[in-house]
């Protein structure tokens, strides 16, 4: 019994660490949009710099009226949502938030959220599909290709650190780093593990569609992308999915390159607890750094996009793991 | 083992739950008045034209073969990368090999112009007329 | 005997596919040179027909016994080196001739070179003779072959040259007769070839080289019990698989003799084939089934044939008188004579099933004047198409008058074939009902009818040819010519001279055929009862 | 652990030279064509013959060896060597065909030529494999990696219906037999627990089994392995696929790829499926499994497709599809080597598949031939062929006749062979049905030669000229149909030599 | 709660055969019944699959030897390559006919 309480409440925790987050972090792109632009964003709702802004918003979502388009599918219309969160969500299962809390601390562990992710793929499809919307399927088929695209140098860039750290269990990856800035993975093999980080980054920044890769959702061509015709709390499902695969990408990165939840100063500030401040930090560093690229960079075109992925991005990974490979060995 | 994956189970479960309530949550306090306006779909303010379930481009199926080829690469990467430090040179001589083949094809989907997302001219003419040119192959004149 | 180190059969056999490839070789337009290298290697062919009758020696029997072969030509040709799981393999080039064989090659380097000199005017030279020169090599080779594989592909050797030769060179109706010959006569080999790979896994000898134990194809290996390995298919006496080995065998030839059931492929492709080809047809391919009787299903099944002797007799009874009842019927000359060759060929299945000395020398005698008879009538049919371009009887009428040469050769033949006495036919009919009746009485009285209704159609033939008014439109029909006389005339002489005077014949096959029925009726008689053969 | 692993590895490497070379060369096929392919249309073609004469080197240095490389994946044998032998021989003649082919020539096709090589060299590879491999899974893999070449080839002239609808069914035939072996796979797998296949016959044998398991694993396992050499119920695929397809691919399918299918459907069953703890007393002869009669399936699978292809064949008018179901009746013949359950069958089946390389492969040139200068593969266009190109005929004649199996053509020395097998293990109720058919079989194949040389030529009547280079490459397929026929002992040795396994009497 | 974890436990080798009898006959209808080419084709992929977890659930549950999961790698790639090329070869097919109805796809046998 008390197995199954433990079991219940560490795949809880998760959840309401993404409700909290997705909540600050929609306020805090706000603002960072705003003084990016030099203007001050939310100032009224709530008192200081209107923080309860996005609080407001949630509840307007939870009243709005749900409109399901004329002739669309209905059944795949409403699973959509259902799939695109469970595909994030359950990828944070085998995110390691410290030295002594994960969730599922499977041995697959990165291989899992490469798969569990695509999930999201398919949602995205199911939601442009039965919109019965061109916009939405040109949005969807878009964001398809997107990340599928850009699925390959992200795998080839894991596969970099899977090298160097022998394992595929996120834990051990980070045990791995542990001891201080100067053992994380980014400092490796210079520069080529950085440039795998580089890699990765970018590549991160397509598979959630922000800018500058946001063709799918593309405004000024597309209306809304794939949840154009999305409305209420289906809409805030896609929405907070979005921002939950926003921290994931940053967490992997962090875990990947960063020492996850590894103290940067070795010894000090460590802890399971700190643990779960540097880890939260550093993700939440990598959101912030995604926020800000979003209102500095502007889109690419989708045939860009592609050269990026396909011709810039592949084969810069494939020289990278044979010339990590090869260090590998030598040394 | 067995364990881990449960609790990714009840992740599933969870997230699942979490989303339904949400819908169920709202569904009592939202209101729920459709009419024919609000159920057409958006177009930006325009009457819907046309059918929307198209045929998309043929560059999505491309893309997705190229991915299909890198991803099932990928796949084998996995295992050899985790003991790849215990087999040496070895073991990087052989991903060597396994890697060219594949460059190979990454080359040769590269140099077909696979990788373009504009190809400077369709490929194929519309059926009609490539029936015509196929009865006329020996013409030369039409290019298919 | 050798000629040239080679020995004196292998020439007799090869020498048309030399000329085969000398015809293929003659550049267009000299049409006249093909038709005389033809002429001149079936000439040569007989000639070395009769060198090897004048060097016969009449006191060897063969049939069982290697010593008892003349002219042995006896070669490895398949020599495979044995394996752990299996034996060595060993396919002998195994030539020779006896009492049994002698008087057919005699037959066929006689009808084949009567056939060459008949196809002068047929078209497309070229493709024409050197199918013919092909088909000639597969006739010879069946009658001297010894090894059951050698005899087996010289067998198939002659389908696809006698196909095209029907199908190209025949009548209206010749693909359908060009096709039925073929598959029938197909399907009467595949069943040959199944008993022989049965006979070949059965039998074993030691091979006198190395001391191995080997398969083998060779037919007088396969005639001795004691080469039967214990346990194979065959072995034993009197076993339910030797029966049906006999009876596959059996109907295999039987398609090519033909035995009643199996005939249908016959008058068609008879009628349909051109008038050489009928003739060698007639003359010499229907020979290979009662030869290969005497040759292969006698002396290796010889409990089969005593068995099946009664039933065997019965169907000869069949033959000759349906054959005859047909022929009776027919409005075609040709159809006419096609059927009375079936009528014919019943005779030496009668003679053969009888098993005794008369018996079996009356039907190889048989074998040989029904070879020149029928090869005569279907020439005196061609010369009549070839000037009136219709065999319908009906039609003609006091030919006599008009035709007087023709009118003479023809009555030769017919009273041949009728049986009248001073004629081959006679003799030969005379010694299948002496021997038939020894062993069973009442079908060879009831076989006897048979005889009267040939000379019923006969004579109505005769009548309905030569005699009456001849019609308006054959007024003008010139007589046989020279060409055609030299066919028919020396033909016309054998069948004379043979009937007054048949010891030769006789001669040259007696001492063969007593062995071959003593050794027959012995071994299919004794059972069990092995090792009391010479 | 990794020293000695890499020494294996390296050990079979040396063996593994005939396969790594194909490798290369097919990779150098794609690499040059795409540097050189616009100046020299035909480069592919000019490095798969050199590389397939390397490979060819190789292979014979290799034959005569016998042990198992990449730890009991694959083995070299002598049969699978002899195999080899079989399908570079093909390739060779293939890729030859193909540079005469018309098809290729006058479609889109003409741009793809390095694919259609690679194509070819790599369906070969897989030929290869599937000959050595001795691993459920690579058995498997490598019969994939032939279908999935095939599948493409099938359909090589994208803009040609008949070519796309060819490689449409194929495909879903294909996979979906291909399906239901890996599921019998699977099933084997799970009652024995190995991939091995001697490791799983020895775990057949030591711990026992349940036959109705065995009996439907291997019923799926036969569907795959039916589908690839067209067996009976597996075969709609064939006329569909063999009449749409260009027609050196279909010449290449029905030698290389169903010879491939025999030479695993063979190994398999052979290794899997014997007592080796039972000797018997004939030597060369196995003793089958308790409790899974799969001589006698094999049997009436023979007998249903040797008789189902040859009279199907018959109400055929379109050259391509009739050889394509004459290609079915001749799997149903070499299927009856498999039924002996003896080395004498499978030493029958060698020498049939030589005899079927040449004349099938020469069948196919002429049909090819004409097709190309009449425009059609009607049995209509064959009237008065025999008088238009007289060669041709000849040799189109003697090619059909070898395929009906009438002396002295090699057809005739294979049929006999076979037929001899099964009368040495008494099976012999097949060997009749099995001439019955070849009986059957002239029918069809003789209606050819009729058209050829008992009819006239219709409308056109002008003749034929063919080049010096079509001359030749029809002497080299018709020269061994016929020199075989009469003289046989060097085949029937090489194939006496080349039935041995490895590990297995 | 207590009683579903212990039948989680207790899932055995049976249960995972059942499902991939299942997913396999399920293939196997859908190659049977369907007339698109593509249903027909992830029919297809159904029997792969249930092939798969035949591997996997007898990898896991007879020997502690892997081959079982590396059979099931093979055959996941496999049955993706054999999907790309039956997709291309479906697509080429569509411009052909303007169909991937596979019955009216018959010219051949014409």
């Amino acid at each position: 019994m008390p197995e199954i309480l433990n079991m219940l409440i560490a795949s809880v925790i998760p959840l309401l660490f993404i409700l909290v987050y997705a909540v600050v972090i929609l306020w805090v792109e706000i603002k960072v949009a705003s003084h990016v632009q030099d203007r001050l964003g939310y100032m009224y709702t709530g008192g200081f710099h209107g923080w309860a802004q996005p609080i407001a918003d949630l509840l307007k979502l939870l009243t709005k009226e749900h409109i399901t388009p004329a002739n669309s599918d209905k059944i795949l219309f409403t699973l959509a949502p259902f799939v695109v969160f469970a595909g994030s969500y359950a990828a944070y299962a085998a995110l390691p938030f410290t030295s002594t809390f994960i969730a599922a601390n499977l041995n697959v562990g990165i291989f899992y959220i490469i798969a569990i992710t695509s999930f999201v793929v398919i949602g995205i499809l199911m939601a442009g599909w039965s919109s019965n919307n061109k916009y939405s399927l040109f949005g969807a088929m878009r964001s398809v290709a997107q990340i599928v695209s850009y699925e390959i140098p992200t795998a080839l860039s894991i596969l970099t650190v899977v090298i160097v750290a022998g394992t595929l269990n996120l834990q051990e990856v980070c045990q791995v780093q542990k001891g201080g800035l100067f053992n994380w993975n980014i400092f490796k093999y210079p520069p080529f593990m950085l440039i795998t980080f580089l890699i990765y980054f970018i590549a991160s920044l397509a598979e959630v569609n922000r800018t500058p890769f946001d063709i799918p959702e593309a405004e000024s061509e597309l209306v809304a992308g794939y949840h154009t015709e999305y409305t209420g709390m289906k809409f805030a499902m896609f929405y907070l999915a979005e921002y939950a695969n926003m921290f994931l990408v940053s967490g992997i990165s962090a875990i990947l390159f960063f020492g996850g939840w590894d103290s940067p100063f070795g010894e000090f500030l460590s802890g399971p607890a700190w643990g779960v401040f540097w880890f939260v930090s550093k993700g939440l560093f990598f959101v912030f750094l995604q926020i800000m690229l979003r209102w500095t960079l502007p889109r690419l075109r989708v045939d860009q996009l592609m050269y990026v992925s396909w011709k810039v991005l592949t084969p810069i990974s494939f020289v990278n793991i044979m010339a990590v490979g090869l260090w590998a060995i030598l040394k | 083992m067995l364990n881990e994956f449960v609790k990714i189970l009840l992740f599933l479960i969870i997230s699942v739950f979490f989303v339904a309530g949400a819908l169920i949550v709202n569904r009592f306090i939202r209101p729920h008045r459709p009419n024919t306006e609000k159920s057409t779909i958006y177009e930006c303010g325009e009457e819907p034209v046309g059918n929307p379930w198209i045929r998309f481009n043929i560059r999505f199926y491309t893309v997705a073969l190229i991915f299909l080829i890198f991803e099932v690469e990928v796949v084998f990467l996995f295992p050899w990368a985790v003991i790849y430090k215990e087999l040496g040179l070895f073991a990087f001589i052989e991903m060597v090999v396994f890697l060219l083949i594949l460059i190979l094809g990454y080359v040769y989907a590269w140099a077909k112009a696979d990788l373009e997302w504009d190809k400077p001219r369709p490929r194929y003419l519309e059926v009609s007329k490539l029936k015509e040119s196929f009865m006329e192959s020996k013409s030369e004149k039409v290019e298919i | 005997m050798q000629i040239l180190g080679i020995g004196i059969l292998t020439w007799i056999v090869f020498l048309p596919v030399v000329a085969m490839l000398l015809v293929l070789l003659v550049p267009k337009g000299r049409e006249t040179w093909i038709k005389w290298i033809s002429v001149v290697a079936t000439g040569i062919q007989v000639i070395l027909a009769v060198v090897m009758l004048l060097n016969y020696r009449y006191d060897l029997a063969g049939v069982n016994t290697l010593e008892g072969f003349q002219f042995v030509e006896k070669y490895r040709w398949i020599d495979v080196s044995g394996v752990a799981w299996f034996g060595r393999i060993v396919i002998e080039y195994f030539l020779g001739v006896d009492g049994l064989s002698m008087p057919m090659v005699v037959l066929t380097a006689l009808i084949s070179f009567i056939g060459a000199i008949a196809s002068w005017e047929l078209p497309k030279t070229k493709g024409y003779y050197s199918l013919y020169l092909l088909l000639d090599t597969g006739m010879m080779g069946v009658f001297v072959a010894l090894d059951f594989f050698l005899f087996y592909v010289f067998w198939e050797v002659m389908l696809l040259p006698m196909y095209f030769l029907i199908g190209i060179w025949g009548g209206p109706r010749r693909e359908y007769a060009a096709i039925k010959f073929f598959i029938y006569t197909l399907l009467g080999s595949v069943l040959m070839l199944l008993v022989m790979i049965g006979l070949y896994f059965s039998t074993s000898i030691i091979d006198p080289v190395t001391g191995e134990k080997i398969h083998t194809f060779n037919m007088l290996a396969m005639m001795d019990p004691r080469n039967y390995e214990p346990g194979s298919i065959f072995s034993g006496l009197h076993t339910t698989w030797r029966y049906i080995a006999y009876i596959a065998l059996f109907i295999g030839f039987a398609i090519k003799v033909p035995i009643v059931p199996f005939h249908t492929w016959l008058p068609d492709a008879h009628v349909e084939a051109p008038t050489p080809i009928s003739v060698i047809l007639a003359g010499v391919l229907l020979k290979m089934g009662t030869y290969g009787m005497l040759r292969i299903s006698f002396p290796i099944f010889p409990d089969g044939m005593v068995k099946y002797a009664l039933p065997m007799a019965i169907l000869g009874f069949i033959n000759i008188v349906y054959g005859a009842l047909a022929a009776m019927a027919q409005e075609d000359f040709k159809k006419l004579i096609a059927y009375s060759s079936i009528s014919h060929m019943g005779y030496v299945v009668l003679g053969i099933s009888a098993l005794n000395t008369q018996g079996v020398t009356g039907g190889i005698m048989q074998m040989f004047n029904h070879g020149t008879i029928t090869a005569m009538l279907f020439l005196i049919v061609g010369v009549l198409y070839d000037r009136a371009h219709t065999r319908g009887l009906d039609e003609f009428g006091g030919l006599a008058n008009q035709m007087p040469k023709y009118f003479g050769i023809v009555i030769i033949a017919f009273f041949a074939a009728l049986g009248l006495p001073g004629l081959s036919g006679f003799v030969s009919e005379a010694f299948v009902f002496l021997g038939a009746f020894q062993t069973y009485k009442w079908i060879a009285i009831f076989s006897a009818t048979g005889v009267i209704i040939t000379a019923g159609y006969i004579l109505w033939t005769t009548q309905r040819l030569f005699l009456g008014q001849l019609p308006e439109r054959w007024k003008n029909l010139p007589d046989i010519n020279a060409r055609e006389l030299v066919t028919l005339v020396p033909l016309a002489i054998i069948v004379i001279f043979l009937g007054v005077y048949p010891s030769p014949l006789i001669n040259l096959m007696n001492t063969s055929v007593n062995h071959l029925v003593r050794f027959v009726s012995e071994m299919g008689q004794a059972g069990v009862q092995l090792g009391i053969l010479p | 652990m990794t020293e000695q692993f890499v020494i294996e590895l390296t050990q079979s490497l040396k063996n593994f030279l005939p396969e790594v070379s194909l490798t290369i060369t097919l990779s150098l096929v794609i690499l040059l064509d795409l540097i050189f392919g616009r100046k020299f249309k035909n480069i592919g073609a000019f490095i798969s013959l050199a590389g397939l004469v390397v490979t060819l080197f190789f292979t014979v240095k290799q034959y005569g060896g016998n042990y198992q490389i990449f730890r009991g994946m694959f083995v070299v044998d002598p049969y699978s060597t002899f195999f080899k032998f079989v399908f570079i021989i093909s390739a060779l003649v293939i890729v030859i065909f193909s540079l005469q082919s018309y098809e290729l020539k006058e479609t889109s096709a003409r741009r793809r030529t390095g694919e259609y090589y690679f194509l070819i060299l790599s369906l070969t590879l897989g030929a290869f494999l599937m000959a050595g491999s001795v691993n459920l899974v690579m058995m498997y893999l490598s019969l994939e990696l032939v279908s999935i070449s095939s599948y493409i080839l099938a359909g090589y002239i994208k803009e040609s219906e008949r070519s796309s609808e060819a490689s449409m069914k194929y495909v879903i035939y294909g996979a979906l037999s291909s399906g239901l072996m890996i599921y019998g796979i699977s099933l084997i797998y799970g009652l024995t627990g190995e991939l091995n296949i001697y490791a799983l016959n020895a775990s057949l044998l030591s711990t026992g089994y349940s036959p109705i398991v065995l009996m439907i694993s291997l019923l799926l396992m036969l569907a795959g392995f039916g589908y690839k050499i067209s067996a009976v119920p597996f075969h709609y695929w064939t006329p569909d696929v063999y009449e749409g397809a260009p027609i050196t691919v279909t010449a290449f399918l029905s030698v290389s790829s169903k010879a491939a299918g025999f030479a695993m459907l063979i190994r398999f069953l052979k290794a899997s499926f014997i007592d080796r703890t039972v000797t018997l007393g004939v030597e060369g002869a196995w003793a089958i499994i308790q409790g899974l009669p799969w001589t006698e399936i094999i049997a009436v699978l023979s007998a249903l497709t040797m008789t189902v292809g040859n009279i199907i064949a018959i109400w055929q008018n379109n050259l391509k599809r009739m050889l394509a179901y004459s290609s079915i009746a001749h799997a149903g013949y070499i299927l009856m080597g498999v039924v002996v359950a003896q080395n004498y069958g499978i030493s029958a089946m060698l020498i049939y598949f030589i005899a079927y390389l040449f004349m099938n492969l020469g069948a196919f040139y002429c049909v090819m031939l004409v097709a190309e200068k009449t425009g059609s593969e009607d049995i209509e266009v064959y009237k008065g062929l025999g008088y238009r190109a007289p060669f041709l005929g000849v040799v189109f004649t003697i090619f059909l006749v070898s395929l009906t199996g009438i002396p002295p053509t090699f057809g005739f020395i294979g049929k006999l062979y076979l037929f001899s097998a099964l009368i040495n293990a008494k099976v012999i109720w097949l060997a009749v049905v099995g001439v019955l058919n070849s009986v059957i079989s002239l029918y069809y194949y003789i209606r050819v030669v009729r058209n050829m040389f008992l009819r006239d030529p219709e409308s056109e009547k002008a003749s034929i000229a063919f080049s010096p280079a079509h001359i030749v490459v029809m002497l080299i397929l018709v020269i061994p149909t016929l020199l075989f026929g009469v003289y046989f002992s060097p085949i029937v040795e090489l194939a006496q030599n080349s039935v041995a396994m490895f590990g297995l009497r | 709660m207590q009683a579903d974890l212990s039948m989680l436990k207790n899932v055995g080798l049976e249960h995972f055969l059942i499902v991939s009898a299942i997913l396999f006959s399920l293939g196997i209808y859908a190659v049977v019944t369907r007339k698109n080419a593509i249903m027909v084709l992830m029919g297809i992929e159904l029997i792969l699959n249930s092939a798969n977890i035949n591997f996997i659930a007898f990898s896991k549950y007879s020997t502690a030897e892997l081959s079982g999961h590396l059979a099931a790698i093979f055959v996941i790639i496999l049955a993706a390559a054999e999907a790309a090329i039956a997709i291309a070869i479906v697509l080429n097919i569509y411009k052909n006919f303007l169909t991937v109805n596979i019955d009216e796809i018959d010219n051949l046998k014409r």
